[in-house]
């Protein structure tokens, strides 16, 4: 229990400076990284309530998918790494303080005005047995098939999506046309000119 | 495990349409993209039919309740083909002029009316988010379509960032709700809340819904991104944007709102819809009046009519969602005439998008300044014309909820409203034409727009069957 | 010292915050944007975890596991209107998405 | 009988529309024959009416013609009450109105607008007519306006002249203001008795006379008195008494045959004539009488004077005849209306004939009315000369003539009096007689005798004007001879008008005058006991010594005297107050409401003004949609962060 | 009869418009040959609703009834009684003369011009014989957008300024009633007039509902203070425009006091009747003086325009205070009727007047006071008229101008003489600033050489302004018919108007 409770703190502040350190980081590449930090505590988080399968998708998916496509985006375009921002520190006090107000009322409400919720209590230990994988295997493509359906259309539509963005033909760049070079006659190629014979005087 | 292909049938179709369309579409050679064009519309008919044939009297639950068909939705897939219908039709001309017409437009197209579909249909939080996210995603790719518009690309940025932040509140907001009650599914949901006294945390989360629901919708203080948008978007993509999601909106509000969370009308969303509902009349009709772009106009407008939409929300009761309803539908059709009327106006290489381009229309073409002329008022709210039946109807549901002043609240800046759409009217009327290049439409787009306006004006001399019709299916 | 759910829905709302604040806070750079839409998410899904533990049932998972999909799809496309943003302006400084107000 | 009073109203109005409508088809002679022949029937037809009234023993007729309107009990109608009054009122009316119409053939003879006249004043003898012979208060107020539109539109005949259109616009505003007083007794009596008919409203007299409305908070008056007093102010109007009297004058503008048809005999009277008919009102209302007494009296003196410095020929015989119906007036508050009528019919012959005169002498000065540019004309218009100085004797009351016996049974009837204030009226009278005279003489002797001031070219040219002219002066001076002889016995202590006016016991003066009464002739003697017989020569004798025998003094006097004449001369400054002081305020009011009222505070401020606050408004409200991402999102935070707290936090 | 007559009154000339319209500017002069046929046709039409009107009934006529909306018991009925059926025929009347007016005149778009005409005389019918309050609003509101058009198109210089007032001013007030109309539905379960007037409503109720009529109903009159968008319109329109703005556009807000406030509201009415007579009288008095030092000869009508209708609004309301301070006379009748008979004389007095003004205007492009004088030496004929015009404005009796003021200052003094005082003035200003202008235009010596270079009318204006007169003179000798067509009707509503509804 002790245990659990002092890594669950230890992630979670590790988590929280990670989730800083991105919006703060000047160069994208380090807040980049910062987010994978960030998605490898909450992993490990995930682990600590025995959402086993979830954490390691988590790990898959994003740590492994989806940062390195944002690494390699940055990477693509290169952005130059920009000096001091200035905004950021004079909107801080501000936009700090909404945040906090968003946390205050969040958590007021969690916290002390949730009569009936068992939020107040440790969520209760799964048997040893238990495979939180089988158990999502289970419902996920049999109750949820509908969901799961419309999962993959949102990945289709993704994928339309990203092409019709992004594909295009880049101007000079070379192809060869065999009909072209089939088709081609003798007219296109040669021309024939009569040339007066020069004649010495 | 209850699984009822039947009642999904128009959704499966559809889908299975779009890869055809797809899968057709990568074989041609750009000069048959009509082609596709086609294979769209007849996917959108085909659609229609299916909808038709498997169309219910009684609500049916399937798919371990994440999915329900009754009338209602489907009268409302039924407007969406149509209003989709009809984006796709003044559309194809404007892309070929453009150099924009690509199999793409009309897959995306499709992909979002699949999305509300199933947003129309969903039965539980779950689909419900995927179908906003399927919708969601091919708004932000049409907004981007014309990949060498910077404007297009910032507005596409702009719509995906406040989207994001909008879907994930939304998200937020359905974990608590999930986390309260312990489950997604509307009826258990509107049962448990009904049932135990969770109420402050549900506000919560009502809160976080509200903003998603908000943002969809364009209502203030969660309107920022559709002025921007529909100005940058190509006009296509606005009419687009400007039309058919609005039914999903919609959806989503008399889905969450009024059946999963139906116990938190008083003193729940009712006080909030009041609130968004004046601040979006407020401000959407005062800064309408200071645009000169036309698109930007008709953006700021759209935000007054989503006040008066809420008014509908509002009542809470059938009545309410009904006039809610048929506001909707009666909006749909005038955004998509106006915006027609935009693309109508533009040549190649020529946006018809200021209102000075208006100027002098009935000396260019009396037919088509009277098809604005009914238009504008309509919007306007005045009769014979549709919009006039629109605000009857809603300010008689908040009469009826007995907020006098609330009413006259909007009669009032619907005054103020009605400028910017007669000061539209005596350009075309009262100014000098700044070009007099005569106009030439397709003979398919004169049509249907000439068709289109006029209905505002049939169905505003004759409202009884469509106000009856919206009346019936969600049983007021 | 007992974990409660609490502790993680509090966790997921200081996600959720310093996501936001993120976005409203950073003037520069638009990919960042796109990362704290992730940290949003995140934290939603830190949500849905703690709550299907808490009651124990599956769906929450379930839903997290869409989240992640939609996620994916959600940055593909994301980085996809990035890349057209680029090639138009050349830039990706938030700043300079002010062609259009009013 | 009814069909022929008919006939006589639509004899002139036939004649009217034809000569108006068809003027050019029909020509000059046309339209005057026309004209004529209508009024000629309805002259015949009026003596006939008279005969059989008079001496056949006809019955009054009160019928109606149709009905005009109607709602619940309400009726209003357009119908004919001939009594002997009204007979009376419509043989003078035809006969005046027949001269005139002769008249002005000579008169207008090249005056390019001569249809146009003869249909107008033929269209003012049906008004004349419908008034006098009217029913009911509708058809009264009917002829009240239709005579003033006529008026309005004879003295502005000469329509290219600026002060003629000054002057009728002058003279239809003054009488709206009288008509104003009008209508609100007619809507008074209207209320209390519930129908606007003569005979109805009379019968209904006693009920009234004890019927009070409050009209300051807490102070009853008599319905009766203020239903009277507003009626007045109509008669005021119409018939000139002071204050509106300022359009007579004026009114002079207009051809000299309107002067002597209209602002002369017929429709100046009709002021007159209404409080005759109204008699069975009026006698009910000491208040409403003395009122009528005061303001006759006063207009009777104060106009005489002004008709001593005037040097137009026809403004003379205006202001004398404002003064006359002063008299007319004094008569009907001190309730001798017989003598009013009296008056009025002898006073309708002479200043008829006076006008005429006048228009024949401005004819031969070939439309000169100056009379400082007269003088000595009686060798070369005798016919006209003879005539004026019957005419003037009649106006002055010598023994015998008409006037005389009008006039002096009138101030007989004043001394004997009642109403209060008859004391001050009877003085007025009385000095008015000296007056009369002195200005009547003045006129004469300047015009017919002394030096001849015209210029060569019109002494050449001076003669006799045609027959046309001079007959009118002939039929008209007869009567001025010897009508008051041979009618004041009947007329006034014959009790000619039973039936028609009603006198209350004990308030008939003429009853105290008739006690005397001993036929003309002893009349004429027993005048010779009264002063105002040596009062009008006096006047006559002041007269010669200054305009004939000592011509240069006039003019001292005038300069001794200065500040009388010039108050004279400005006719007591009434239309100067009425243009610089009435009108000016009205158009400075007017224009003030216009600017401030209209179009700074309504329009400016408020119309105008909500419209540029709204486009304030929404252009800085626009200034929100910065551009911004961060901002947008910011927006989006902020109100999620507000709904929470809203909703969560609110009591 | 069994045919619908109302129908087709109502709907011909919108028919005709349209086609009018479909013909296009090409062939114009076939439009107006069209548009004068039908307008004519129309009339001869309506004159069915005289000839077959019973004089001795006070409930509707001519009834249709159709179901419009059934979800809201909203019904297509039309009908007319003997408040309606003179207002429907002056709208039938005069539609022909503004055709007429603009025959030569117009020469942008004649088509269109004549089609919003066609289409406006349509509506405006159907705002007087709807007996439904729904379809009432909707010809009600409709009617704005031709007259929108109307001022826009053919107007003067200001003419953008004039008609966006214009359309604003009204559209502001006809919205709150709207508001009124369904919160009555809501109570009444239906939209048909008569069950509004059935309804019984709390004094709260009836003093918010009537605040909402007074927006509407007072805009369009126009009262005092709200009024001023009325010389701007009738200083641009046209005279077309003018004379229907003038003849009928402002008699609907006197209909639509009689219709609903009188008769839906009785007890705020007799509550707020101070509020209304202080108003007219205001109208009566200060406009009277703002006429007099108009410059501009349509500003001038206009503003006698207000004056006018003043009259009407204070003969509607002195109602009450007439009973009261007389019972069992019939001073109240007597108002009423005034007010009624005041609408309809000035109906053709002002559209007479208008279009005097359009022939000097169509002559010399100006309508500056200034610009004229002595007109009657080079147009006889017209200053004739005119001078007819001129003086039944000023409510000369013999016109039609005088019955109503007759009848309503009768009226008022039965309720208080000084209220009858203060409206009698209008005898003197009325005459005075009509006069004054004629004076100035017509009397005189020819002003400059336009003038002298003037011609007389020609025969289209001459027949147009005869008839005009004909009818001016016609009722004003003999009012009886139409007093008698509307005294069954204004009785009854008087017994209604008399019973409280608390």
């Amino acid at each position: 229990m002790l245990i659990t409770g002092v890594l669950f703190y230890v992630f979670a502040a590790v988590l929280a400076v990670a989730a800083l350190g991105v919006i703060t980081s000047r160069n994208p590449v380090h807040s980049a990284l910062f987010l994978v930090l960030a998605f490898v505590q909450s992993a490990l988080l995930w682990l600590l309530i025995e959402a086993e399968f979830l954490a390691i998708v988590l790990v898959l998916v994003y740590v492994g998918a989806v940062m390195v496509l944002f690494l390699f985006v940055v990477m693509m375009l290169d952005i130059n790494v920009e000096e001091i921002r200035k905004g950021f520190t004079r909107y801080l006090p501000v936009g700090a303080a909404v945040a906090l107000i968003v946390v205050f009322e969040i958590g007021h409400v969690i916290w002390f005005r949730s009569q009936g919720l068992q939020f107040l209590m440790p969520p209760q230990g799964q048997p040893a047995d238990y495979s939180n994988t089988k158990e999502l295997g289970a419902v996920l493509y049999t109750e949820h098939v509908y969901a799961f359906e419309i999962a993959s259309v949102i990945l289709l539509l993704a994928i339309v999506a990203a092409i019709t963005l992004t594909m295009r033909k880049r101007p000079g760049h070379k192809v060869q046309d065999v009909v072209k070079q089939v088709a081609v006659r003798r007219e296109d190629r040669v021309r024939i000119v009569k040339v007066e014979p020069s004649r010495e005087s | 495990m209850d699984i009822n292909y039947a009642a999904a049938a128009p959704e499966i179709f559809l889908g299975l349409a779009i890869c055809a369309v797809l899968l057709v579409d990568v074989f041609l050679r750009d000069h048959q993209r009509d082609t596709t064009y086609v294979l769209a519309m007849v996917a959108l008919i085909g659609t229609a039919a299916v909808t038709a044939y498997f169309a219910v009297t009684e609500p049916v639950v399937t798919f371990n309740g994440s999915y329900v068909t009754d009338p209602a939705s489907g009268v409302l897939k039924m407007f969406a083909y149509v209003a989709l219908g009809i984006t796709f039709l003044y559309s194809r001309e404007y892309l070929e002029n453009n150099g924009l017409l690509k199999g793409e437009f009309f897959v995306l197209g499709l992909f979002g009316l699949l999305g509300i579909m199933i947003m129309i249909s969903a039965h539980s939080l779950l689909t419900l988010y995927l179908g906003l996210e399927v919708l969601a995603l091919s708004q932000y790719t049409l907004v981007a379509f014309n990949r060498d518009s910077a404007t297009s690309a910032e507005s596409a940025m702009k719509y995906f960032v406040l989207g994001a932040i909008a879907s994930g509140a939304l998200l937020y907001g359905i974990s608590l709700l999930y986390g309260i009650t312990g489950t997604l599914q509307l009826d258990e949901l509107a049962a448990r809340i009904g049932s135990e006294d969770i109420s402050i945390p549900a506000l919560l989360a009502l809160a976080f819904i509200i903003v998603g629901v908000a943002f969809k919708f364009g209502a203030v203080p969660f309107h920022m991104w559709l002025p921007d948008v529909y100005h940058g978007a190509p006009t296509p993509v606005t009419l687009y944007i400007g039309s058919v999601p609005k039914i999903a909106s919609f959806a989503l509000v008399w889905r969450v709102l009024a059946e999963g969370l139906g116990p938190l009308h008083d003193g729940g969303w009712r006080d909030m819809l009041i609130v968004l509902c004046v601040l979006s009349l407020g401000l959407g009709n005062l800064v309408a009046i200071a645009q000169t772009n036309l698109k930007r106009m008709l953006a700021y407008s759209t935000i007054s009519h989503v006040g008066f939409i809420f008014m509908g929300f509002i009542a809470g009761n059938e009545q309410g969602l009904s006039a809610a309803l048929f506001y909707t539908f009666a909006y749909v059709l005038m955004a998509a005439a106006a915006f027609g009327m935009v693309i109508l106006l533009s040549r190649r290489g020529f946006e018809a998008e200021r209102l000075e381009d208006f100027k002098g229309l009935n000396a260019r073409s009396p037919w088509f300044a009277l098809v604005m002329l009914m238009i504008m008022f309509s919007m306007a709210g005045v009769p014979p014309f549709i919009g006039f039946y629109a605000k009857l109807v809603v300010l008689g549901a908040v009469l009826d909820a007995g907020l006098v002043w609330l009413a006259a609240f909007g009669v009032l800046f619907a005054v103020i409203g009605a400028y910017y759409y007669i000061r539209l009217v005596w350009y075309m009327y009262f100014a000098e034409a700044a070009d007099t290049t005569p106009l030439r439409p397709a003979a398919d787009m004169r049509i249907v727009i000439s068709a289109n306006a006029l209905g505002l004006l049939v169905l505003g001399v004759f409202p009884g069957f469509l106000i009856d019709l919206c009346a019936r299916v969600l049983g007021a | 010292m007992t974990i409660t759910t609490a502790h993680y829905l509090v966790l997921s709302a200081l996600l959720f915050s310093i996501s936001v604040a993120g976005i409203f806070l950073n003037r520069k750079n638009v990919i960042l944007l796109l990362m704290c839409i992730e940290l949003m998410l995140l934290a939603v899904n830190f949500n849905f975890v703690a709550f299907s533990r808490m009651l124990g049932d599956a769906t929450g998972q379930v839903f997290v596991f869409f989240i992640l999909t939609v996620a994916a799809a959600e940055a593909a496309i994301g980085l996809a209107i990035l890349v057209v943003l680029f090639r138009n302006t050349r830039s990706l400084n938030v700043d300079d998405l002010d062609k259009l107000k009013g | 009988m009814g069909n022929l009073y008919l006939a006589v109203v639509l004899a002139p109005l036939v004649a009217a529309i034809v000569a108006g409508l068809f003027g050019r088809r029909i020509g000059r002679a046309g339209a005057h024959w026309v004209t004529i022949a209508g009024v000629t029937v309805s002259f015949v037809l009026s003596l006939i009416a008279l005969n059989d009234l008079v001496f056949g023993g006809g019955e009054t007729y009160n019928a109606t013609v149709y009905r005009w309107a109607s709602m619940g009990g309400m009726y209003f109608e357009v119908g004919f009450l001939v009594d002997r009054l009204t007979v009376l009122m419509m043989t003078v009316v035809t006969f005046v109105s027949l001269c005139v119409h002769v008249y002005t053939i000579g008169y207008m003879h090249d005056d390019d607008g001569y249809q146009r006249f003869f249909s107008y004043i033929s269209l003012f003898t049906f008004a004349m007519l419908m008034l006098v012979m009217s029913n009911n208060f509708l058809q009264l107020f009917f002829g009240w306006e239709a005579v003033g539109v006529v008026s309005y539109l004879l003295i502005g005949f000469w329509y290219k002249r600026p002060t003629a259109i000054f002057a009728n616009l002058k003279a239809f505003l003054v009488n709206r203001v009288g008509d104003f007083g009008f209508i609100l007794g007619i809507a008074a009596l209207a209320m209390a008795t519930g129908t606007l008919d003569y005979a109805l409203t009379f019968a209904d007299a006693e009920r009234l006379s004890g019927l009070a409305i409050e009209i300051f908070s807490g102070t009853q008056w008599s319905l009766l008195t203020v239903a009277c007093i507003c009626l007045f102010v109509g008669a005021m109007g119409k018939s000139a008494q002071v204050p509106l009297h300022v359009w007579l004058p004026d009114s002079m503008e207009g051809p000299t045959p309107i002067s002597a048809l209209i602002h002369a005999a017929t429709m100046v009277t009709a002021g007159i004539f209404m409080v005759a008919r109204m008699s069975p009102l009026f006698e009910l209302s000491q208040t409403a009488l003395s009122v009528v007494l005061v303001i006759g009296a006063i207009t009777a003196f104060v106009t005489g004077l002004l008709g001593l410095v005037q040097q137009d020929i026809k403004r003379v015989i205006a202001y004398s005849t404002l003064s006359q119906l002063g008299y007319m007036t004094v008569a009907l508050g001190a309730s001798a209306y017989a003598a009013g009528i009296f008056h009025l019919m002898t006073h309708a012959f002479f200043k008829a004939l006076l006008f005429l005169a006048a228009g024949s002498v401005i004819i031969a000065m070939h439309h000169e009315q100056d009379i400082r540019k007269m003088g000595g004309l009686r060798k070369y218009l005798p016919i006209t000369y003879w005539t004026s100085v019957v005419g003037t004797l009649a106006l002055i009351g010598f023994p015998g003539f008409s006037g005389f016996f009008s006039k002096d049974a009138l101030i007989e009837a004043v001394h004997a009096s009642t109403t209060p204030g008859h004391a001050l009226a009877y003085w007025a009278v009385l000095l008015g007689v000296f007056v009369t005279s002195l200005y009547s003489f003045r006129l004469l002797f300047v015009v017919f005798h002394g030096e001849e001031r015209m210029d060569h070219h019109t002494k050449e040219h001076l003669h006799e004007t045609p027959w046309v002219v001079t007959g009118p002066l002939i039929a008209l001076a007869i009567p001025s001879v010897v009508i008051g002889w041979l009618t004041i016995g009947p007329v006034l202590f014959g009790g000619y008008f039973d039936g028609a006016i009603v006198n209350l016991e004990g308030q008939n003066p003429l009853e105290v005058v008739g006690e005397e009464f001993h036929g003309p002739a002893a009349f004429v003697q027993h005048a010779f006991g009264g002063m105002a017989v040596y009062l009008a020569a006096a006047g006559a004798l002041v007269a010669w010594f200054l305009y004939l025998k000592r011509p240069d003094l006039p003019a001292r006097l005038m300069g001794t005297f200065g500040a009388l004449y010039g108050l004279l001369a400005n006719k007591y400054y009434f239309d100067w107050f009425n243009e610089n002081v009435v009108a000016r305020a009205a158009r400075g009011l007017g224009f003030g409401l216009w600017k401030v009222g209209d179009e700074t505070l309504i329009d400016g401020a408020v119309v105008n003004g909500s419209a540029r606050a709204v486009g304030l408004i929404a252009a800085l409200a626009r200034g929100l949609q910065s551009g911004y991402l961060y901002h947008y999102a910011f927006a989006m935070i902020v109100g999620l962060a507000a709904l929470v707290g809203w909703l969560v936090y609110r009591p | 009869m069994n045919w619908p007559i109302l129908s087709i009154i109502v709907w011909l000339p919108i028919l005709g418009g349209i086609a009018v319209m479909a013909l296009g500017s090409q062939r114009a002069e076939l439009g107006k040959q069209v548009a004068l046929g039908t307008s004519i046709l129309t009339f001869a039409l309506s004159l069915a609703l005289w000839t077959g009107f019973d004089l001795d009934s006070a409930a509707m006529q001519f009834v249709e009834n159709v179901p419009w909306i059934e979800r809201f018991n909203a019904a297509y009925a039309l009908g007319v009684d003997g408040i309606s059926m003179p207002l429907v025929l002056l709208t039938t009347f005069l539609t022909p003369f503004v055709v007429v007016a603009g025959w030569q005149v117009i020469e942008t778009r004649p088509a269109q011009y004549f089609a919003a005409f066609l289409i406006l005389e349509g509506l405006m019918v159907g705002t007087f014989a709807a007996t439904d309050a729904l379809l009432f609003y909707v010809f009600w509101e409709a009617m704005l957008v031709p007259m929108f058009i109307i001022i826009g198109v053919w107007g003067g210089p200001r003419r953008v300024y004039a008609t966006v007032k214009f359309f604003l001013y009204t559209f502001l007030g006809s919205v709150f009633m709207l508001v009124a109309l369904i919160y009555m539905y809501l109570q009444a379960g239906d939209y048909s007039i008569a069950s509004f007037h059935d309804l019984r409503l709390t004094m709260n109720e009836q003093i918010l509902i009537f605040l909402a009529f007074l927006i509407a109903f007072a805009v369009k009159v126009p009262m005092f203070p709200v009024h001023t968008w009325l010389p701007d319109a009738h200083v641009e329109a046209p005279t077309g425009g003018s004379v229907i703005l003038a003849a009928i556009l402002l008699k609907m807000g006197g209909y639509g006091f009689i219709r609903f406030s009188l008769a839906v509201t009785p007890d705020a009415s007799r509550e707020l009747a101070w509020l209304m007579i202080a108003l007219s009288l205001v109208a009566v008095i200060y406009i009277g003086f703002v006429a007099l030092v108009q410059t501009d000869m349509k500003k001038l009508i206009a503003y006698s325009s207000i004056a006018h209708m003043g009259f009407v609004t204070l003969g509607f309301f002195v109602i009450f205070a007439a009973t009261d301070a007389a019972p069992g006379s019939d001073g109240a009748r007597l108002a009423l009727q005034g007010g009624m008979m005041q609408m309809l004389s000035h109906g053709l007095i002002s559209g007479a007047l208008f279009l005097c003004v359009g022939v000097l205007y169509d002559r010399m492009h100006s309508r500056e006071i200034s610009a004229y004088g002595g007109v009657i030496n080079t147009m006889p004929k017209f200053a004739a008229l005119m001078v007819l015009f001129g003086l039944a404005n000023a409510g000369l009796p013999g016109t039609s101008g005088f019955v109503g003021e007759f009848f309503v200052i009768l009226g008022t003094f039965h309720a208080d003489p000084w209220l009858a005082f203060l409206a009698a003035t209008t005898l003197i200003t009325g005459a005075a600033y009509t006069l004054w202008m004629i004076k100035r235009v017509v009397f005189g010596e020819v002003a400059n050489d336009r003038v002298a270079a003037l011609t007389d009318v020609s025969p289209r204006e001459l027949w147009m302004l005869m008839l005009l007169a004909m009818a001016v003179l016609l009722v004003g000798i003999w009012p009886a018919p139409l007093v008698d067509a509307m005294d069954a009707s204004l009785g009854e509503l008087l017994n209604h108007v008399g019973q409280p509804k608390l």
